[in-house]
This record gives C-alpha cells, sequence and structure tokens, in this order.
C-alpha cells in the first residue's frame, strides 16, 4: 500500500492531528507532512499535561508519592505503584509478606486485563466499530467492581504500601474473581469472533506498519510493540521480580511485526493474565499483608537503584538515586509508551493516513503516561 | 554470557583504572557519605553492582568524549536504550548523564552509562546517530537539566512549553 | 393519473415529509437499535421510549448560530447542504409504494433515481471543497472517489434487473414480480429470473448501496476517527441537520430502490393482503439492516473500499450481466 | 483464482457470524443503570472525601496531634485545636478540607491512630464554585448530629 512513487517532497500540505483528534484519545498532536493521504513525515508533539512527577518525587516524602503512581497511567495504575514499591522495598530492605505478593500480582494482573480490555474497545474504535468498546467495557467494569471493593477507588489506585498492602482481601473478593474467570474466557471468544475474525477489520491491520525487530531495539520499544515483532521480551520473564517466577504463564510472541500482531498479543495477553489470576487465587498463602518489622521512617541507604516492571503498557522502569534523606534525590519514571510512542514519528512516512491512526491505536498510548 | 563479554570489551575504555579499594565502594555505594567533608566526586571507571540490591549489573563511568566509543560497544552487543536522564550534584558542582541500557534476550544483564560534566557548560555528545530512540530522551534531559546534547537534530523543549527557558530539575531551580 | 396542481403540490409535501419524518425517526431507530446492541436503553427520557427526542434535537439545531468559517466559499458552503437533501426528496417522487401511492410514475423512473443519486457525491464535494479544512477536503476526494467506484457496480446490477423486467419502470418491474415470492428478482430459477446468481446480484447491490450512502462499513467521509467529522466538520446549527437528514433520507432511497428491484415491492410473499404495507415492511426491514450492520462492523480503509469494488463487484457484477444476458437468450 | 474466491466466500461468512453476535446482543437485556434515577450504594470501602468520627457524646475524637496534615501529600487538611480549661485533652476547634486538592490516597486515615477520621460515601460532588469544596469537616459533624 506504500507507494513511493507517490511521493514527492513538493506539493505537500501540513495536517495537524490533534491535540484535540477523536484518534488521539488525550492530548497528543501530530504534525503530519502529507502528500494527499500520504504521510511524508511526521512529528510528534507531546508534553500537553506533562506535571512534573519526577520534581514531586523529589519533593515528597517517600509514602507521598504513592498516589502519583497511578496519575501517570489512570488504565493500568497498578502496575507503577507495583514497581515503585518493589523498588523502595529493595532499596531499604523490607521484606514483603508472601500474601501481599500473591495479592500484588493477581490485582496488578486483574488491572492489566482491565486496561487491556479498554484498549481493545477504543483501539476497534478507532477502525469505525464502536460496539466491542461496549461489550470490552462491561467486562472490565466488573474488574473495576472487584478492585473498588478492595482497594476503595475505581481508576486511580493507591493500594500497595511499602512492605505490603493498605488492607487484605476478603472472601468476596476471592469468589468475584473467581466467577470473573470463566465468565472472561467466555468473552474472548465473543471478541475473537467479533472483531478478530472480521475481514473487514483483518483487512485493515495485516500487513500495516511493520516494525523492524533492529528499529524496536534502537527505539527501547517494550510491550506489545516488541512482542508482535518477533521479540520475545517480558519483563516478568526475563526479569523477574515479585512472585511471577511462582507462576506458569506463556509470553505471547507473533513474527508478523504487523498491526495485527500487536493485537494479537494484547489479546493472547489477557487470557495469560487469568492463568495467573487464577493460579494466584489457587495458590494464595495465609498470613500477614504488612511484614511485623517496618521502619517508621523510610530512609533508603546513599545510593542508585533501579527497578523495571512489566505493565500494561510494556516495561516500566524507575529509578531512586538516594541520599538518605526522606525524600528521593533523583527519581526517574522510565515510561514504556514515551519509547513506543517515539517510534511512530519513523514508522508511519509513507502510510496512508487511515494506516497510521490504526498503528496508533495498536500503541496502546496512554498520553498521561508519556508526559508524565 | 553476554555480562562478561560486556564488561571486558567496556573496560578496554579505561586503559589504567583508578586504583580504587573495592570494599569501600560496596560499602559506602560511592557518591555521598552523610555529614563528615564531602567525599570528593566519583572517578571514572567500571563497577560491577550487586543486581539484587540496585538493580543493575554494569556501572560505568566515562568521561563525555567516550561516550560515543561505549554506546557504540552497547549497540553492537544488541543492547536497546531504556532510558536517559540527568543527576544534579549540585554540591560537586556537576551534572550527570545516566544511561540505561538493556536486552531483550534471557541472558539478564543491565548495563549503566554515566557521565559527569560542568554545571556551567553542560556539553556531551548525542547519542542520537546511534540509538535514534536517544532522541526524545535527550530532548527530555534537556528541559529538565539544560544539559546541551552536541549534534542533536532538534534539540527543543519537548515535555516543557516550547518558550521554557527553566530547568526544574536542577537543585537550585525555585518555581 | 392526470397531473393537476394540486396533484403535485401534495405530492411534494408529502415526499418531503415523508423523507423529514423518517430522517427524524430513523435517528430514533438507530440510537435505540445501537443502544440495544451494545446493551443500553439508548434515549427513553423525552417521552414514551425517548419518542419526543428527534424533534427536540430538530429544534435544538435550528435555534444554533449557522456560523461559515472564514474564508470559506460562501455560496458553495451553504448550497452544499440543500443539495444533500434535494436530490433524496425528488427521487422519491418516482418510487412507487403500492400500485395506487405513487406521485410520479415514469418510464424511465430507475434512471431518474441514478441520475439524482449521483447528484448525492456532489454535496459532499461542494461541502468539503467550500469549507476550508483540510480534514473536509480530504473527505471530499475520497466521497468522489468513493461513489464513482461504487456507481458502476450498482448500475450494472440494476441493468441486469432491467433486462429481466424488460423495463425500467419501476411499477413495471414490481409488476413482473408479483406474481408469487418465488417471482421475486433476489430468488433464482423458478420465477423470472432463471439465474442463479441473483442472490449476489442482489448482495452486490446491497453493499453498494451502503457505500453509495456513506453508511458504515463504508462511511469514509466522515471516518470521525481520521477525518473528525470529514465533510460535515465545519457545518453546525441546521445546515449539519440537512446533511444529517440528507443521509438517512439516502438510506431509504436505497432501501426502496432494493426492495423494488429485488424484493418483489409492494407484493406480499404469500398472497395475503396486498398493498402498501408490504413495502412498507421491507423497507423497514432493509433500513433495520443498515442500522445493524453499521454497529457491527469496523470501517473499512479508502483503498479497501477501491479494492472490493474494482477487484471484485464490478468483475462479479459484470459476469453476472452477461451470464444473465446470455440465460435471457436463451430460454 | 480459488483463492479469490475463498477469500470472498470466508470474508463473507465473517461478516455473518459478527452480525450474529450482535443480533444475539440485541435481545439481552441493557446492563446500564439510569444514573441519576437510579443510583448504586458504594462499596463498604469506598473512599470518598474524608470525615471526623464522632464519640458516644457526639464530638469528635480527635487529640489534634497533626499527624494526618502532616502525611497529605498534597496539603489539603488544616486543623487547630485548643486545650479547654481544666481540660487534660486538646479538643478540636478547626479542622478544614481542601478537597480541590485532595487525591483520595488515604495517607491521613492510615496516619490517624485514634480512628478519628474516615472516608465518607458521598460521591455526587457536583458544583460550579470551587468554594463549595472547602469543606469545614467540624461543621458537617455539628449537621449530622443535630
Amino acid at each position: 500500500m506504500n507507494s513511493p512513487i507517490l511521493l514527492q517532497p513538493d506539493e505537500t500540505f501540513i495536517l495537524n492531528v490533534g491535540p484535540q483528534h477523536p484518534a488521539t484519545h488525550g492530548v497528543l498532536r501530530v504534525k503530519m507532512e502529507m502528500n494527499g493521504e500520504y504521510i511524508v513525515n511526521a512529528e510528534t508533539v507531546i508534553g500537553y499535561i506533562h506535571r512534573m512527577h519526577e520534581k514531586m518525587g523529589e519533593l515528597k516524602t517517600y509514602p507521598q508519592f504513592l498516589m502519583n503512581l497511578s496519575r501517570m497511567d489512570y488504565l493500568g495504575a497498578l502496575g507503577y505503584s507495583h514497581g515503585h514499591v518493589l523498588l523502595v522495598e529493595k532499596a531499604s530492605g523490607i521484606v514483603v509478606p508472601e500474601r501481599a505478593e500473591y495479592i500484588r500480582a493477581i490485582m496488578v494482573e486483574l488491572n492489566r486485563i482491565a486496561s487491556h480490555l479498554f484498549w481493545f474497545g477504543a483501539f476497534v474504535m478507532d477502525l469505525g466499530g464502536f460496539s466491542p468498546l461496549m461489550y470490552a467495557l462491561q467486562d472490565r467494569e466488573h474488574i473495576l467492581d472487584m478492585l473498588e471493593a478492595v482497594t476503595g477507588s475505581r481508576l486511580t489506585y493507591c493500594y500497595f504500601r511499602f512492605g505490603g498492602l493498605y488492607n487484605d482481601v476478603d472472601d468476596d473478593f476471592i469468589t468475584a474473581a473467581r466467577q470473573f474467570i470463566p465468565r472472561m474466557r467466555k468473552s474472548m471468544k465473543k471478541y475473537h469472533k467479533l472483531v478478530t475474525g472480521n475481514i473487514i477489520f483483518r483487512k485493515r491491520l495485516e500487513g500495516i506498519a511493520p516494525l523492524s525487530k533492529e528499529m524496536c531495539r534502537k527505539y527501547g520499544a517494550s510491550s506489545a510493540v516488541a512482542r508482535g515483532s518477533g521479540i520475545n521480551f517480558d519483563v516478568r520473564k526475563n526479569e523477574p521480580y515479585s512472585v511471577y517466577p511462582e507462576f506458569d504463564f506463556d509470553v505471547p510472541v507473533y513474527h508478523e511485526c504487523d498491526s495485527l500482531a500487536r493485537y494479537m498479543v494484547r489479546m493472547d495477553e489477557i487470557e495469560q493474565s487469568l492463568r495467573i489470576v487464577e493460579q494466584g487465587l489457587d495458590k494464595l498463602p495465609g498470613g500477614p499483608i504488612m511484614p511485623d518489622k517496618k521502619p517508621k521512617l523510610i530512609k533508603p541507604p546513599v545510593g542508585d537503584y533501579y527497578q523495571a516492571v512489566e505493565t500494561a503498557r510494556g516495561s516500566f522502569g524507575i529509578r531512586l538515586v538516594s541520599d538518605g534523606g526522606k525524600n528521593p534525590y533523583r527519581l526517574k519514571l522510565r515510561s514504556p509508551t514515551y519509547s513506543n510512542m517515539h517510534l511512530f514519528d519513523e514508522a508511519c512516512r509513507g502510510m496512508m493516513i487511515m494506516d497510521a491512526l490504526a498503528f496508533m491505536g495498536s500503541l496502546d498510548l496512554v498520553i498521561p503516561e508519556i508526559d508524565r | 554470557m553476554i555480562y562478561e563479554k560486556i564488561k571486558t570489551t567496556l573496560s578496554s575504555l579505561f586503559p589504567d583504572p583508578v586504583p580504587v579499594p573495592p570494599e569501600e565502594e560496596s560499602a559506602g555505594d560511592d557518591q555521598e557519605k552523610k555529614v563528615k567533608s564531602p567525599p570528593p566526586p566519583r572517578q571514572d571507571g567500571l563497577l560491577e553492582r550487586e543486581y539484587s540490591v540496585h538493580g543493575y549489573h554494569l556501572d560505568a563511568q566515562i568521561s563525555p568524549a567516550q561516550l560515543i566509543a561505549a554506546v557504540t560497544m552497547l549497540d553492537d552487543a544488541e543492547f536497546f536504550i531504556e532510558s536517559i536522564t540527568g543527576v544534579d550534584w549540585i554540591k560537586d558542582n556537576q551534572l550527570e548523564v545516566v544511561y540505561d541500557f538493556s536486552r531483550y534476550d534471557f541472558d539478564l544483564c543491565r548495563v549503566v552509562i554515566r557521565t559527569r560534566i560542568d554545571r556551567q557548560s553542560p556539553v556531551v555528545p548525542t547519542i542520537t546517530s546511534i540509538y535514534p530512540g536517544a532522541n526524545w530522551h535527550e530532548r527530555e534531559t534537556h528541559d529538565f537539566f539544560g544539559i546541551k546534547f552536541d549534534g542533536h537534530p532538534n534539540l527543543i523543549p519537548l515535555l516543557l512549553p516550547e518558550d521554557a527557558d527553566f530547568h526544574p530539575l536542577l537543585k537550585d531551580f525555585k518555581a | 393519473m392526470r397531473l393537476t396542481l394540486l396533484n403535485v403540490i401534495v405530492a411534494v409535501v408529502l415526499a418531503i415529509a415523508f423523507a423529514a419524518l423518517n430522517a427524524a425517526y430513523l435517528v430514533w431507530a438507530e440510537r435505540r437499535g445501537a443502544a440495544r446492541i451494545q446493551r443500553r436503553p439508548g434515549p427513553n427520557i423525552n417521552g414514551p421510549f425517548g419518542l419526543l427526542q428527534p424533534p427536540l434535537d430538530g429544534i435544538k439545531l435550528m435555534a444554533k448560530q449557522l456560523t461559515i468559517p472564514g474564508g470559506a466559499d460562501k455560496i458553495m458552503f451553504i448550497t452544499a447542504p440543500v443539495l444533500a437533501m434535494f436530490p433524496a426528496i425528488m427521487s422519491f417522487v418516482t418510487i412507487p409504494f403500492s400500485d395506487t401511492i405513487v406521485a410520479k410514475n415514469m418510464s424511465v423512473g430507475v434512471l431518474m433515481i441514478f441520475a439524482f443519486a449521483s447528484m448525492g457525491s456532489m454535496s459532499l464535494l461542494f461541502a468539503g471543497w467550500s469549507s476550508r479544512n483540510k480534514y473536509s477536503m480530504m473527505s471530499s476526494v475520497r466521497a468522489v472517489s468513493q461513489a464513482v467506484a461504487y456507481e458502476i457496480p450498482m448500475l450494472i446490477t440494476t441493468i441486469t434487473v432491467v433486462m429481466i423486467a424488460g423495463s425500467t419502470d419501476l411499477m413495471e418491474i414490481v409488476h413482473q414480480q408479483s406474481r408469487s415470492i418465488l417471482h421475486w428478482n433476489i430468488f433464482p430459477l423458478l420465477g423470472n429470473s432463471h439465474n442463479l446468481l441473483m442472490p449476489f446480484s442482489f448482495l452486490i447491490f446491497f453493499i453498494c448501496t451502503l457505500a453509495e450512502t456513506n453508511r458504515a462499513p463504508f462511511d469514509l467521509g466522515e471516518a470521525e476517527s481520521e477525518l473528525v467529522a470529514g465533510f460535515h466538520t465545519e457545518y453546525g446549527s441546521m445546515g449539519f441537520g440537512l446533511f444529517f437528514m440528507g443521509e438517512y433520507a439516502n438510506i431509504v432511497i436505497g432501501s426502496c430502490m432494493t426492495t423494488i428491484l429485488f424484493l418483489g415491492g409492494w407484493s406480499c410473499p404469500f398472497g395475503l393482503f396486498p398493498g402498501v404495507w408490504w413495502f412498507i415492511l421491507k423497507l423497514y426491514l432493509l433500513i433495520a439492516t443498515f442500522i445493524w450492520i453499521r454497529w457491527t462492523f469496523p470501517r473499512t480503509t479508502i483503498y479497501g473500499l477501491l479494492n472490493l469494488s474494482w477487484k471484485i463487484l464490478i468483475p462479479l457484477s459484470l459476469f453476472n450481466l452477461l451470464f444473465t444476458a446470455g440465460l435471457i437468450k436463451v430460454f | 483464482m480459488v483463492a479469490y474466491f475463498t477469500e470472498i466466500f470466508t470474508g463473507l461468512m465473517s461478516l455473518f457470524i459478527g452480525m450474529g453476535i450482535t443480533f444475539k446482543e440485541f435481545f439481552k437485556p441493557t446492563v446500564t443503570v439510569s444514573y441519576p434515577y437510579e443510583t448504586l450504594t458504594m462499596s463498604a470501602r469506598y473512599r470518598g472525601h474524608i470525615e471526623l468520627v464522632e464519640n458516644e457524646e457526639g464530638n469528635s475524637q480527635c487529640v489534634v496531634c497533626g499527624l494526618c496534615e502532616k502525611a497529605c501529600p498534597s496539603d489539603c487538611i488544616t486543623l487547630a485545636g485548643e486545650k479547654p480549661e481544666g481540660g487534660k485533652k486538646k479538643v478540636l476547634t478547626k479542622y478544614m478540607l481542601d478537597f480541590t486538592k485532595c487525591s483520595l490516597c488515604g495517607s491521613c486515615v492510615e496516619s490517624c491512630s485514634f480512628g478519628a477520621i474516615t472516608f465518607s460515601k458521598e460521591y455526587n460532588l457536583a458544583s460550579t464554585k470551587k468554594e463549595d469544596f472547602y469543606f469545614d469537616l467540624l461543621k458537617r459533624l455539628e449537621e449530622r448530629n443535630t
């Protein structure tokens, strides 16, 4: 579809996609130099909702910064909190009770499913199909209800604490989660029939926006963007943390490198997350959710620490430079979509605008997470 | 083992390693030790870090002039770029640029490259020619710290407003 | 039927009223239908079942200010919405709803409807061009290439039907099919069509109607996730309202044509209670399918759309035409 | 040629399968709650804005230690208290919550070792004025008691 003949440098015009455009799902702006429907050049402009979380990290104490992480990515908030608490626990040597780690993993996976479901709906809506979004939201609502019953909030959770959790899960949650798993598996079949098999949908994604392995590496892409390009990279497997080594799950990898591959990776990930939740509920040990011994004031020793976790959007890294005080000296948040989005400028050259926007949807963008 | 390989490659950058007693390094965890006389800034050199504590394996501090060489080594060893950031060591009157690299395969090796520059004239060479993905990271670091990346194709504010002339993550920045 | 002045006025008023009412209540039906598919209630506050929603929306639209973007071509900008509504209303004149309910039957009814249908894409071109908006511009370019691509298979399929009927008179086409359900043009072998491929003709015609009326999955002209709102991005107030009504009026015309050409018009499948009811029933079943399709599928791409037309629909419909011609010659 | 026709056929079939699914959904009951007319009860752990907890006498349990004030990441809480004549414990005289800045993290509730504050279940909190979100929690407590 990408015909280089049409790309003459003259006769182009600038199309300003965003910051308020239906396809950008937030305040993202892409300045596209167009030749008819073909993109000659694109420049992504971000930072419209930049909030300087990193400075806030320096100004707040460690516990006070907890709630900021969930504001980064409002769809998969728990994954980011998980990274933060793991980092601080590692730095200050706090041992987390096993039960707390299991509950964390279950919650993060449920949150990941919720995030992927929303992405699925929004992605199909980008392609013009509206009903799948509504079906996805219905399933997501069950997850949010479960999470709300435990954490008290629906979207921007502040649930993990250094050393453990804010509160324990109850039997209601466990029953609800157990009921949810088969229901979700049934829904997945529905989605595959309604959307994945659909010829229009496949035609729109197959062979669109191929990303080579090399390109993913040069830009530091992760999550489905890398896994759809045949890179077997999932921080949960490559760099095991928390209780993930205890779970038996697969990392879906597709070698087609196109938008459909990225879609398939995320859809398969929902099923894998369901497996993790199922195993987590089976294995859930008893015991406390907070350690007996926990320093009153969190002051990690002087040094430089790094923690990577696999969030719904990819490899989230968090770096802490501590000077031994009660505030971090420097806190760097490496957001995965920041790197994934960066690909867009180069990859969308020569694409048609509708393919480019489908490609943008397949990157699973959450703008507050890019802008931080 | 990629770890051994990249260690030997990177140590070629330091022909005569600074004699640092290793025990003190691991105990004091470099940079600053509270109170007393502030320790001198860390000398260039390659350090092996305990992964379970720090979250990365190799920590190389190099001079800005060696940066391109070091990054090329990592590129040849198929590392991907994780992030670039800065740290303001205002007591040493220095700025530090930190480059994080990792690999896609199961042979885990996280490498941190850092370089220190003078706070008054913070210039380091760009690595966008090796890793195009460094573009935004360098622009972000420029936004927050005012570090100039020499040779960068488009060093304009990315996250901050386009007319921003302040650098919020500098320790002497007052809002 | 003698044409008197009164006759004409009544016909025109009825046509406009029918088109406008249909447009208004099809919006309601679409919203209710979409809501049911998505398991929500849909508009249900204003009046019973939300039936007062369309008139209230109309009042709201009329009360809004009509803005014309700076630098826009004023005349074209104002003409475009009128042009969207006008051909649709004109087409109603010649559509026979039953033996007696027809404003003016013409021997070239088919031709007249296609003539007016092709004016529809003109309004999109006008709107997109005059808005001085890049999105609108791209949308209108798409709309024109889409119209060109889909009028061909549509016409070829119509010619197939016309050949079977031996007339371009819509009344005559329906009369030929009215003997029994087996004589409907959609059904092969037994009736008048003798052609195994007629169901495919129906499908092709239906797909083309979807594309001609810019309905999902072929709504590339207003592809809201890419082109914001396409050709009517800059329209507000009743300008937008007319586009909206024009779209639904076009759907009604398209469904009317499908009913007449393939589904036996007002003839009853079982010979019971012949009359306009059957026409209305078939018409609204088709429209319901339009709505159903829209809320099921994602949108195609512009090249997917053109590929579908030039690589699949046109060859198939041409083959179908030749095949039918051969069959007519043989039998 | 075969591939051409199989693609058309499978494509068409996939479309019909999709339509079958939406057709089935059409007849299922609705799942939404028409919000202003019907409302849901919030779950037990729902976190609304904070509220003072009363003791048996209907007064606040707060001892004015100020830990919540310190724990708050966004400086939402301002409180003051004084020792009544003859009394031993401090008594709360002012407890202001600036809800415009609150992010409902719950740090204040956790930091309180006297159980003096809790989350309310209120979520209908729309207003056109910013001042409506400066809550005087002590006044709200009194209003609740009367």
